[in-house]
């Protein structure tokens, strides 16, 4: 007699997922790309590439470069705007049922606001998670979400222009997360995502020039999971709206640690470049590792974190 | 051109390798037993794979089909990083992940006059699959340093293509660039403009081909190689300056040369100042 | 005929150094470890393990877990205190000439300035560097260095109590290093040094535990050398003074990265764990470069980035 | 016994693999030549190794000198994690980088009424040279969860030591813990003070053999296993919780596994409570 399979469903504000296992922004393309690979439909969600309001053409080549346990980018957020998306990609993703969180971010506060009332015009459209954090888009010399004020005020116009559920994505180049995660919960969040890629830089030593066409990336993958595990533990532990943790999952090892560091969710990016339906795996991982530790929803697993000391 | 039946073709395999060693000088060939790839793929297109052993390194690798039949695939590589290190340590029965076939390769299906091919580096590999496809055969002009960088000259003649070298040592063919040996071949023909181009080599031998392209008025379908991330569209990280077609001004958007490429005609093509 | 040596020798304030290659703090003990396995007194500096007024304790074990590219640890900054360190230290540093750099830390800014006073005395101390930056060690909920005004005191406190080069060690976590390497500037700072390790934390996922008695520790090692080369590029750019690189050197490459970057020196760390020679490697690894390049000082190489576009 | 001698005698060496294979169960051993090393070892010591195809991994690994003589050297291991499966892949005549001899051993040269050996996994290589270095042969009692655990019984009986062996399953030897054999044993002594403990293994049973030194007024040197970096006394990772002699309140501070270890006296160790 086998164990009914676990539970796995959870809930970011009034949107539930059938498990906490999505892709992230910017490694997923808009649905179509991987769609020959992956049975999107299994994904907790699809977290699709930044949109702005307007057509944007992105960084020069070279866009990225490979580093120790990850990868440094710099594609600047190249994408159709809001208009060229739905035209070109809804149609798409209404014949599939797996969530859509559409990434968004704008070069003015109010931009935010636009992109996010169009879009709350999209039925398609789930929620939208607010970038704030690219390390490619700049405010002056530092990005907007290293600015508590400026995350404040992005979150609290798009609250104003938007039923859907929304999730602020954080900068991770800052030395108090926690309080950047109250502040957006404060100002209206649904849920808080993060990590984004973390600032780095790679020189070619025998031409002495940058790596990057933009000089400075941000760095993902291996590299940046245990710096994401601590961000997403301290968050988890200050907000009472869930937290999606990302930053170098590349098996269900990582997407467990998030989740037992308080993650409700998970978002997996660089891997899905080299390997396509590790999504996948992972979600049949957790699911394993549930069943093994005899819980039978995803939601005992969620927090579960043990700080008696040794 | 732009079908999306690569897309439809595209799979994940995991590629039995069959045979891995040295062809040419340092070039090395690798075939895999993968028959669903292997059957759907057309002349131009590559394969994205996961190196074993590749430490510390998280990306794939691309690599053009070299040749491909209703079992087999293989590809044609020379150690020079350290994807292409850790690749020469595969060994017979390994099993290695594989997604492909990935891109737009090169138009084959309509009537050439004159089917010119240029390559160098794995190029030469990489046209073998556009030479079998051609309805008629022509000239492939190959570049290398040297003779060792010279490939698959008996392939290309086993199926009647004429077969011009150039070496910049002068080692093997022709001394210089392999320009040289093309400029030549074109100025001795009755009309230049019957000439078609297909070539997979260096930034700088596609910019000569280029060149020659829009001076000759003939076409130039050309292979390029770009850094990759996902191979399959959704990174944005192998992008290429495209001329907007109907622009008058210059204009030009980005195409991934992993989906829309890796083959573009020279026309479209808008090179960065440093190519 | 051969080509002279490439002149090596770099100055951080008033310390001249016979090459730019360092050993960090906390990755060679006080000397003595290593002294069997490397001729110490070819590094161009030693930087000892942080010592403050007291003997302490440092934290339970595990102090350290290996991840990908890297390791994280939590010491907890255990050590004999200054007078400790004098005692025990001094007499066999005195049989070696390798310049010595003390790092040094305290719970207050008192007490940064009273280890500082007693070095000064100490002739076989030639320089001083300041870590406000470890991440095992708290002001609040976060570390002293993310605080501009704490570190504007700890130097400012530090220079009126030493003739000595003092070196602030720069917190990674911040989002405006920039503007941290200029507060230390305006307050007599010789140099400045940065990174120290990045807050990380890894659980074990089957007894759902912190891996280290910390909870949290620092990320160290190949994994961070992009964010490094970013912060040093950016704080070299905002400074006149030196600036000393680190974090993930393994080889030349990692070195010659930071002095294209504009660093002045370099210090080597969790590379020498698994290979205790790996700096001298470093130092000759340079110099073949110089050479291959045809650059006769090492300083035609320090800042010669080329930004040019492509 | 603390001396700097081992201090004296570290060197960082290239050792080449003579032997790897499987040699009882799933244990390897793993012969270098490496005779500046070899031939300076004392029994406990270890030796810190870099193993080669670890991928993202960045430190050595500590492992026990099960034999060394003028020339060879060898380790003994299971595969159980990241480093040592990876070292199941090492090849005879590689090259490995290895630092040692490190840290302080077990005393051997005093007189030793009646020694007795416990030990489980690698700890049965580890004694081995305890063993061969004692002036007079004892009794080692060898615990396991089976059969397949239990290790290296010929060579202890080829120097004339009495061999007790106890599994968890009962599939060799005594069935359950180790110690309920040692205790048996010990019950059966005229003298129990005679007996000094030379152990290595698991943290539990090292734990059991300090209760039962405790409670019965006898030695016991035991060698700790701890994570370690550097393996030299650098980065202060390895630490063990040590009584401070003078102090009758529990006072106590942190000595170096890999430098005044791994081996302490039971009355030394403070215990962890997880422990
Ligand atoms: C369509 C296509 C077909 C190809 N076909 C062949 C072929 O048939 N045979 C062949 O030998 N080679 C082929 N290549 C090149 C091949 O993919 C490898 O790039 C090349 O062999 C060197 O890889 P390496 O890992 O050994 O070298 P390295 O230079 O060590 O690594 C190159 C890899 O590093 C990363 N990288 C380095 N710099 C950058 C940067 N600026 N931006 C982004 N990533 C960076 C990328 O992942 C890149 O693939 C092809 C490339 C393309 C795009
Ligand atoms: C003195 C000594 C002698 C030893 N002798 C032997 C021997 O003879 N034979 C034998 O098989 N084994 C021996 N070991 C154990 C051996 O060093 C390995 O730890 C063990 O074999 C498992 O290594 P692994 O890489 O396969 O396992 P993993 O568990 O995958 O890796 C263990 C390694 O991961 C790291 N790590 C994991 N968790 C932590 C943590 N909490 N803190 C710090 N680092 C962490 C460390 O680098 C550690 O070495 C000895 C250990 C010590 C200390
Ligand atoms: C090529 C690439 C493009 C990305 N684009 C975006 C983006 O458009 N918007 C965004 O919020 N994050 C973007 N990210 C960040 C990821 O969503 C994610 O936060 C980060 O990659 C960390 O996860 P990982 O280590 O699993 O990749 C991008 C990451 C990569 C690698
Ligand atoms: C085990 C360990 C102990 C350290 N102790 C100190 C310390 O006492 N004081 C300090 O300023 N930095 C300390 N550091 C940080 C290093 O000096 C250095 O900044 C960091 O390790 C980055 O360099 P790396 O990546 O080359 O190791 C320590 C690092 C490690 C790994
Ligand atoms: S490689 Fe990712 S879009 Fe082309
Ligand atoms: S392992 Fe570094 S001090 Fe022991």
């Amino acid at each position: 007699m086998s164990e009914p399979a676990p539970d796995l469903r959870v809930k970011l504000g009034a949107l539930e997922l059938s498990n906490p296992v999505m892709v992230a922004s910017g490694t997923f393309g808009y649905g179509p790309e991987y769609a020959n690979l992956v049975d999107i439909d299994r994904l907790g969600a699809l977290v699709v590439k930044g949109i702005r309001m307007q057509p944007t053409t992105g960084n020069s080549t070279p866009r990225a470069v490979e580093v120790a346990s990850g990868m440094i980018n710099a594609i600047g957020l190249p994408g159709p705007g809001v208009e060229g998306f739905i035209e070109t990609y809804i149609p798409f993703l209404e014949t599939h049922t797996v969530p859509v969180i559409v990434n968004i971010w704008g070069c003015t506060i109010e931009e935010y606001g636009e992109v996010a009332a169009r879009l709350d015009q999209v039925d398609r459209v789930d929620a939208l998670e607010l970038n704030v954090s690219c390390p490619n888009i700049k405010q002056g010399s530092t990005m907007f979400g290293t600015h508590p004020e400026m995350v404040e005020q992005v979150v609290r116009h798009v609250r104003e222009r938007t039923r859907k559920t929304i999730i602020p994505k954080l900068a991770p180049n800052v030395a108090d997360v926690p309080r950047f995660a109250q502040i957006c919960e404060g100002a209206g969040a649904d849920a808080i995502s993060l990590i984004n890629s973390v600032p780095a830089m790679a020189i070619d030593i025998e031409t002495r020039r940058p790596m990057l066409a933009n000089t400075t990336g941000g760095l993902t993958g291996p590299a940046i999971h245990p710096i994401a595990v601590k961000q997403v533990w301290e968050a988890a532990g200050a907000v009472s709206i869930p937290v999606i943790g990302m930053g170098g999952i590349v098996s269900a090892k990582e997407a467990i640690e998030f989740m037992i560091a308080g993650a409700t969710a998970v978002a997996v990016g660089t891997a899905n470049f080299s390997d396509p339906t590790v999504s996948l795996d992972v979600i049949d991982g957790i699911a394993e590792y549930l069943s093994r530790h005899g819980m039978r929803s995803v939601n005992e697993l969620i927090g579960s974190i043990d700080l008696r000391k040794g | 051109m732009k079908t999306d039946l690569s897309k439809r073709a595209m799979r994940a395999e995991r590629a039995v390798v069959t045979r891995h060693e040295l062809l040419y000088g340092e070039y090395r060939v690798l075939q895999m037993h993968v028959p669903a790839v292997a059957r759907a793929v057309q002349p131009g297109q590559f394969v994205h794979l996961e190196i074993p052993g590749l430490d510390d390194a998280i990306l794939r690798r691309p690599f053009s089909v070299f040749k491909a039949d209703d079992a087999m695939l293989s590809v044609l590589y020379k150690p020079v990083g350290k994807g292409t290190r850790a690749m020469t340590s595969i060994r017979v029965d390994d099993e290695i992940s594989l997604i492909g076939p990935l891109g737009h390769g090169f138009p084959t299906s309509h009537d050439v006059a004159k089917p010119v091919l240029v390559a160098g580096g794995y190029g030469m590999a990489a046209l073998y699959l556009v030479a079998c496809a051609l309805k008629s055969s022509g000239t492939i002009f190959m570049g290398g340093r040297s003779a060792g960088d010279i490939l698959c000259v008996d392939e290309f003649e086993a199926i009647d293509w004429d077969v011009r070298i150039a070496t910049e040592d002068g080692s093997r063919g022709t001394r210089g660039f392999v320009t040289v040996a093309l400029d030549e071949y074109v100025a001795g023909l009755p009309d230049a403009r019957e000439v078609e181009y297909f070539a997979c080599g260096p930034n700088a031998m596609l910019k000569a081909v280029c060149d020659r392209a829009l001076a000759n008025d003939q076409k130039a379908w050309l292979s390029v190689d770009r850094h990759m991330g996902c191979g399959v569209g959704a990174c944005l990280v192998c992008v290429q300056r495209i001329r907007d077609p109907e622009s008058r001004n210059g204009d030009w958007h980005w195409e991934r040369v992993c989906s829309e490429g890796p083959v573009f005609e020279s026309r479209e093509i808008v090179w960065d100042d440093d190519e």
